[in-house]
């Protein structure tokens, strides 16, 4: 069954359309993360689902039973829609201590005070602060404020749970943890999450399902692992450069040859393609990200030589910036690397994590592939 | 303190033997006389002061009388003397004992008037009033043809249970003032009770027949109102068989509220206690001329025509004068009065208002 | 521990470590502005208070007519005995202290859910006509609360206390119960129609501020709204509730008009009644202790508010992470809700207002014929007959005396008294785990219990004559002004307080980043933030100081009358038109005040902090 | 010169330590970053540096004038210490509309109304939230507010700026442009800046030093990859790893062999160490962070053979977990790795990029290296 059915959501605030018809269905189990630029509407179109924000329009139908229509202006009460929530900036209520914070939803329910106890401790614990159950907001770090919010709404044990930017101020070790709670709260309650963060590395890690905003609405929808390799545009692409390590984009063409063969024609390689007819020369952006350009001292088969224009080591690896043929190129390696400036190294390509990019709307080239005998490189 | 002790001692004697002229040049110097009033006659004596004698300005302030006793106590103690003129009603004696004894009010009484003054204003009274009313009992016309209270006692009968209305004592000390002096003259109550029923008097637990009077009272379902004018509302509006206690004043309201009701000049043992309005000058009074031009103003002069009296001279009030006719229908000496004991009052008053809070 | 060669420098440091703590101490502007206050409260409240105090143990010269055993200038309990333990205490004090308790309580409590009911209505919910129903809200609070009083008694007078009977009386031909119609009921009815505006302004700003997150995640924690409102909006509230409380407790508990007009039929007397008694008896001893006894009680009353407001860690609803306004939908109710309030509302506010308007046209009360319509009142001469003379009021040669004064007077002490208020409502707010924030919620607290004409009567020794560096004020307005910011303090701090205990301490800590000193934070971030609670103590002390006669009559002189003074002239000689003609007018000045106010001051109650 | 210098900052919150004598300097020009677990007092060292906590103990120095001192309670008013502070939790003026919120800082300077205008245009233009300054705060998404508290703090142009998290909301690629900014800011003006994150990553590429604080102690204090090479201690390097995936432990032992030489014994490696001198052996753990294993299809020199026990793939790297001898390993490789769990892989290690820790202690034997002759690996 769907747990949460969204179509044609639009929500305008102060009259500027905020959300522009969201159509989106999230599956019961789901771990759906939405990504996208700090303000595009992710937090909007949360609020919209747990009912705190009014949808001027379209519908939403929660566990088969719709709870928002924009046309007819119903709107369930958000308390009886069982969601949980994490805010973005926590809301935590100042004048109750850490535990009576967490206690408030079980005691909503009517829980008995011993299994109110039990379950507040147990939460606080997952979230490392039962020590601090006694103190007030007011009197907590602002990671610790975080993990009370975290607290507050798995507590109940929701089956529909939205968190907004959950790990924002946690320190990486912490995250880890947290993460692989939630995780655990997703596979043992078949909890359906819906995730929005800023961490690209979570999303990937975390999540079943991906949504990529842009400026309220879905750019693209997909597992991880398609939406890393093979994002739909090239702004997708641009955005989810790993750790906001842009993306190699290279100008290159598409060139119809003799016989239908379409060749691909950049500055750093060249080779047969299949799944696209052409009669004319199409212009196209190929990319590729720095993680797949391979570094090699000396000349390997069908590499192409570059010189190394700079080097930023960053910890466990280390981003070398490329020049060949008056482009700029980006390849990271694992560790230390090297290489000092001005040497000349030889990279190789692998076409099948290049993705081709209409040049003029920025749409990904879905069907085209290499060709399957040609699959090694060609130097242009 | 030791000043207003130092006052007490060598009680300041006005002179009063100046003609109008002589005050009126005086005065013109002076330019203004400042008025605390309890009452807003003073305005309308002001008016037509001012037109008579131009150059002289009046400034009123009105003030309760109990908080201009304040008012000018801490003036004066902290060595600010800013009215020349007071108009205050008495407060169960307090005005005479704490400021008149005490010289920060001064009485003032032309020699060329005091002849045609009655008494107790002449002489004894502490000061001179340029009117006095009383607390009495009124009626409704349309509900009884004749006047239905002879005696003070009957509003004690069955036959006024839960008819009778009074102001609020506790907040109107003049109110009080009634109740204490049949407290006083409780002999005087005794008797008219002896009159009445034809029996001597069966104290119930109470000190005199002025208490038990109150008492009575009480037991016979007396109505408190806020003020006299809510008596005469409750009496006068419809035909109603109840009295109430309300100030002989309130008459020339009478018409103007649409009340039914007229005022009982003669009961027994007495009718009431004068409630008068004195005209003192204050100690020390920047503008003493002016002041004292304009008390002879409000006085009526020395022939008792002077327009200044016209507020006064109303029907419910009487000036004691001689050579000046009431617009009432019973002259002041006519009036069966209890004399204003102020000194007995002003000890006794206390008690009789602590019985009073008792009743309820 | 330290060698002796170590003294010295230890014995230094020691000294300097005493300048930088008693400097630092000074530098925290709640200890200076704190200090500093306390030095105004302590000459304008603490002393007169001790005045009062010692009086009340010592033998008066009138006293040797309670008491023979009287021995002025000495020393003495019997004040106090006969007070609080001897025969009369039952009816002097016991009797009439339960009176007033039970109906301070009850309209504390009745305020309190009108009050905030209505202000969470128009703060949170999508109401209709919100504008309106504010503007009305304020309306029963410009009336003086004797004429609500007056009012009830037209609708419920029944034969007990004569004339004609009430309009319910007259419709139904059925006896209006005395319970309805005198004592308590009514005394509760009228005092929460007339005070509930303090809750519903100051809880209404609070509202206005708070950030909506807290309410959603409680509505995500599954709570409706009843309960959203108990566990969340309410103690968050809790400061301006209390504050609310407390105010309109003391002013019941102490409120003398409309206990006189609904009481003293059914022998309902409130301690107030006795006060006054008193005052006018010439016993002032027994009126200082009278009101000594309801200052204790209020101390109590604000003691229990540090209780409970002191335990509780925050009430911080403005914080630095602001989020979007939503407000509660109604739903179906959001119509009819909004019918309802306002048919209610405009029964209590505007249709006595309107009888009352009607009145000052008509030359006799209550003949509805057309030649009884008249402008008689407003501009007329004088014709013998009407009001023994009197002249309109636009005529009355001091009209314009006595509305320049009131006008000056009210504008300038409102303005002060919500500025002074809000700054030591800051340091009160602030410093509410200092001695000095307390001291100065407290202390600030007492004008409301010190009977006006006791505390006027001891301005009138306090500022004859220049003390210190105080100059002589009295004879004119300033003392007037001063006396009237003095006796609204309480409520302007506890607004203040309440206001800011709402407002993040980061809020500052980051103008003061910004290099702001202590002054500009309060101009430019405090004062804005705090702005409708700000307005509300503005708009309710200029009203109080139009209104004010009791603290002021005796401090008047010829030249600093005022309009309640001419209105007390002519309530006195009982020319209800010309009173009500006084009234409207100084309602209009109100009404344009409250107009301006939010237009200019963009203190709409129905609007948040920024943005929408 | 210093730009600032803390002596044995003692600051205690509730009766509860909370700095326990922290000894800093800070130098003109430094980008000074603080590390630390959540709730280790970083917020509160910043607010005590920047004057709104006041210090129970020590002294602060700034620009050599002494700003706090605890022990003769000297205070310095945090306005005149003419630092910038962007709060954890923004602390923006709900009252104030973007504009005027950047604009007070220049406003209390009393700059001109032309000046204000220019400059506070050019910091919302940095942060991207140039079209949003008639906004109010609450009509903001959370980014874009953090954006506006990082404006406002920049808009002065401090001479010290202190940053808590400023970037925890903001998506990949701001986080990108905004270090680029801070770094510009660094340079040009030539700010000193202490900045707190939690993303190592960030707080690898930008700080000159970086100091790791736990539990209101400074643990080490170094440049960025000295820390990253050689963390102080167990619990540094346990908090330090990449992205929260842990470094390995393993543990090992010295041996003292005849002749002096002392050996280093563990499961995937063993070989002669110099710069200790043991009587008897030795109880150490070795650490090796997972990108520093190779791992090898068929058997390579000095290779260890390993089963793969589980592959995690994650973007643009992926994660084996491996097991030999009862020790388990991460290794991290580029890219999609091809390995299917059960399979047995080879692994070497670098033992340059191995620290040994003190069994008991936890603390680094900072002076021990593996034998310049003896830099081959060998198999235990
Ligand atoms: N009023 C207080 N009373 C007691 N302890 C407090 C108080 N305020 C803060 N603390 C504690 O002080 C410690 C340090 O807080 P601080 O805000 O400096 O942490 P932080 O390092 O900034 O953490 P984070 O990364 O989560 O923001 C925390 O453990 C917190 O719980
Ligand atoms: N009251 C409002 N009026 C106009 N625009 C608004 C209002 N509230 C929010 N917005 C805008 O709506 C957009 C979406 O906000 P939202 O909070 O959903 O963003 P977000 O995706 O959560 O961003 P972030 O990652 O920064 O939290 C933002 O551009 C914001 O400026
Ligand atoms: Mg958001
Ligand atoms: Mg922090």
């Amino acid at each position: 069954m769907n747990a949460i059915e969204l179509q044609g959501i639009q929500v305008n605030m102060g009259r500027k359309p905020i959300l522009k018809g969201i159509d989106l269905t999230i599956e019961q189990g789901d771990f759906m993360t939405f990504l996208g630029p700090s303000g595009c509407g992710k937090t909007t179109l949360l609020r919209t689902i747990a009912g705190l924000q009014k949808a001027d329009g379209g519908t939403i139908v929660l566990n088969g039973k719709e709870v928002a229509n924009g046309e007819t202006a119903y709107h369930m009460d958000p308390a009886k829609r069982g969601l949980s929530l994490v805010f973005q900036s926590y809301a935590l209520w100042p004048h109750m201590s850490v535990y009576e914070n967490v206690a408030f939803g079980l005691q909503v329910r009517r829980q008995s005070k011993a299994e109110i106890r039990e379950k507040v401790t147990a939460a606080l614990t997952k979230v490392r602060i039962a020590d601090l159950a006694e103190r007030y907001p007011g009197e907590l770090s602002g990671g610790q404020q975080q993990r009370v919010a975290i607290a507050r709404a798995i507590v109940t044990e929701p089956e529909v749970l939205l968190l907004d930017e959950p790990l924002s101020n946690l320190d990486a070790r912490l995250r880890v943890e947290m993460r692989a709670e939630l995780k655990r709260l997703h596979r043992e309650l078949g909890a359906t999450i819906i995730y929005v963060t800023h961490d690209q590395q979570e999303a990937l890690t975390l999540s079943t399902r991906i949504a990529v905003f842009f400026e309220g609405e879905i750019v693209q929808l997909d597992r991880p692992q398609t939406l890393y390799q093979r994002p739909a545009t090239l702004q997708v692409a641009d955005f989810f450069g790993n750790g906001g390590m842009d993306t190699n984009h290279l100008p290159a063409e598409l060139i119809a040859a003799d016989g239908g063969r379409i060749y691909l024609s950049s500055p750093v390689c060249s080779f047969p393609l299949e799944g696209i007819t052409l009669t004319e020369t199409m212009p196209v952006i190929l990319t590729i990200k720095p993680e797949h350009i391979q570094l090699h001292r000396s000349y390997a088969p069908q590499s192409v030589p570059c010189v190394v224009e700079a080097v930023f080591p960053a910890g466990a690896e280390t981003l070398v910036k490329l020049m060949t043929d008056g482009s700029e190129l980006s390849a990271r390696v694992l560790g230390d690397a090297e290489y000092s400036c001005g040497e000349t190294v030889y990279i190789t390509l692998n076409p099948e994590h290049m993705n081709l990019y209409n040049r003029d709307s920025g749409i990904l080239l879905d069907r085209v592939r290499p060709s399957v005998p040609a699959r090694e490189m060609i130097r242009a | 303190g030791t000043e207003a002790a130092a006052n007490g001692q060598n009680v300041q004697a006005v002179t009063t033997n100046e003609t109008v002229d002589q005050l009126y040049t005086q005065a013109k110097q002076e330019g203004k006389v400042v008025v605390y009033s309890t009452s807003g006659r003073a305005n309308d004596a002001a008016e037509t002061f001012m037109k008579k004698y131009p150059g002289v300005k009046v400034e009123v302030s009105k003030v309760k009388s109990d908080e201009m006793m304040d008012k000018v106590t801490n003036e004066q103690d902290a060595g600010q003397f800013n009215p020349d003129v007071i108009i205050t009603k008495e407060v169960s004696g307090a005005v005479g004992k704490e400021m008149v004894e005490q010289g920060r009010y001064l009485k003032y009484l032309p020699d060329d008037i005091a002849p045609k003054v009655d008494e107790p204003y002449r002489t004894k009274a502490p000061g001179y009033a340029n009117y006095a009313e009383f607390r009495t009992i009124f009626y409704n016309t349309d509900y009884y043809k004749k006047t239905p209270v002879t005696n003070w006692w009957d509003l004690t009968t069955p036959e006024f249970k839960n008819k009778v209305y009074v102001a609020d004592p506790l907040s109107s000390p003049a109110f009080m003032d009634l109740f204490t002096t049949m407290v006083i003259h409780s002999d005087d109550m005794a008797a008219a009770y002896k009159q009445k029923f034809g029996k001597d008097i069966q104290l119930n637990g109470t000190e005199n027949a002025g208490y038990e009077f109150i008492r009575q009272l009480f037991a016979n379902g007396l109505t408190v109102l806020k003020g006299s004018d809510d008596v005469l509302d409750a009496i006068g509006k419809t035909a109603s068989g109840a009295v109430g206690i309300a100030v002989s004043g309130d008459v020339s309201k009478v018409e103007e509220n649409g009340w039914d009701v007229k005022p009982i000049y003669d009961i027994q043992p007495k009718t009431s206690v004068a409630d008068s309005g004195y005209l003192y000058i204050a100690n020390k009074a920047p503008h003493q001329a002016a002041g004292k031009l304009f008390i002879r103003w409000m006085m009526g002069e020395q022939d008792g025509k002077g327009e200044g009296l016209a507020a006064f001279n109303e029907v419910g009030s009487w000036v004691p004068r001689s050579d000046v006719k009431t617009k009432n229908p019973v002259g002041f000496e006519q009036l069966n009065l209890w004399d204003y004991d102020a000194d007995t009052l002003y000890m006794t008053s206390p008690k009789v208002r602590d019985f009073w809070i008792q009743q309820k | 521990m330290s060698s002796k060669s170590l003294q010295p420098i230890s014995l230094k440091r020691n000294r300097s470590r005493l300048w930088n703590q008693v400097t630092g101490w000074l530098r925290n502007p709640v200890n200076l502005i704190g200090t500093i206050g306390l030095l105004f409260l302590a000459y304008t409240i603490i002393w007169p208070v001790i005045e009062i105090l010692i009086a009340t143990f010592v033998w008066k010269q009138q006293d040797m007519r309670i008491t023979a055993a009287a021995n002025p200038g000495h020393f003495t309990f019997y004040h106090w005995q006969r007070v609080l333990a001897s025969e009369i205490s039952p009816s002097l004090f016991y009797k009439p202290i339960l009176h007033a308790s039970a109906v301070a309580v009850t309209v504390s409590f009745i305020s309190m859910v009108l009050g905030c009911g209505l202000a969470w209505l128009v703060t949170r919910t999508d109401l209709p006509f919100k504008k309106g129903i504010t503007f009305l809200a304020v309306i029963p609070y410009l009336l003086p609360s004797w004429v609500i009083a007056q009012a009830w008694l037209t609708f419920f007078k029944n034969e007990k206390i004569g004339g004609t009977p009430g309009i319910l009386q007259s419709l139904t031909h059925m006896s209006t119960p005395d319970w309805l119609a005198y004592g308590f009921v009514p005394i509760v009815a009228s005092l929460s129609i007339h005070d509930s505006v303090y809750f519903f302004l100051l809880v209404g700003a609070a509202l206005s501020s708070m950030n909506s997150q807290l309410e959603e995640a409680a509505s995500m924690s599954g709570a409706g709204r009843a309960r959203i409102l108990r566990r969340i909006v309410f103690p968050l509230m809790l400061p301006a509730i209390l504050s609310g409380f407390i105010l309109t407790f003391t002013r019941a508990i102490s409120s003398y008009g409309v206990p006189a007009i609904l009481g003293t039929p059914v022998d309902f007397y409130m301690i107030s009644t006795m006060l006054y008694s008193s005052m006018r008896a010439r016993l002032t001893t027994e009126a200082h202790v009278l009101s000594l006894m309801l200052m204790l009680i209020s101390m109590l009353m604000i003691y229990m508010n540090h209780r409970i407001v002191g335990r509780q860690r925050s009430f911080v609803t403005v914080t630095g992470k602001d989020s979007h306004k939503t407000l509660m939908p109604l739903g179906r109710l959001r119509r009819p809700m909004a019918a309802v309030t306002v048919v209610l509302m405009t029964l209590v506010s505007v249709v006595p207002l309107l009888i009352l308007l009607v009145q000052t046209f008509m030359l006799r009360e209550g003949v509805y014929t057309a030649d009884n319509w008249t402008l008689h009142y407003w501009l007329g001469g004088s014709i013998s007959g009407i009001n023994s003379g009197e002249k309109g009021v636009l005529q009355n040669p001091i009209f314009l005396l006595a509305l320049r004064n009131s006008l000056w007077i009210a504008a300038i002490s409102s303005v002060i008294a919500a500025v002074v208020g809000l700054i030591l409502g800051y340091v009160a707010a602030r410093g509410k785990q200092t001695w000095i924030g307390r001291m100065v919620d407290q202390v600030s607290f007492f004008p409301y219990l010190i009977p006006g004409i006791s505390l006027s009567a001891i301005y009138i020794t306090m500022f004859a004559k220049p003390h210190f560096i105080v100059p002589a004020l009295y004879g004119t307005v300033w003392l007037i002004i001063l006396i009237t910011v003095v006796k609204e303090l309480p409520f302007t701090v506890k607004a203040g307080s309440a206001s800011v205990m709402q407002i993040g301490g980061e809020l500052e800590e980051s103008a003061q980043i910004s290099g702001a000193s202590w002054w500009t934070r309060f101009r430019r971030i405090l004062l804005p933030l705090n702005r409708k609670s700000l307005l509300s103590a503005f708009l309710l002390v200029f009203i109080g100081a139009m209104k004010e006669t009791e603290l002021i009559i005796m401090l008047v002189t010829p030249r600093t009358e005022t309009l309640t003074t001419l209105t007390f002239e002519y309530v006195e000689k009982g020319y209800t038109q010309l009173t009500n003609v006084v009234l409207m007018i100084m309602i209009a000045i109100v009404i344009l005040v409250y107009y301006l106010a939010t237009k200019y001051g963009k203190a709409d109650l129905t609007t948040g902090i920024g943005g929408q």
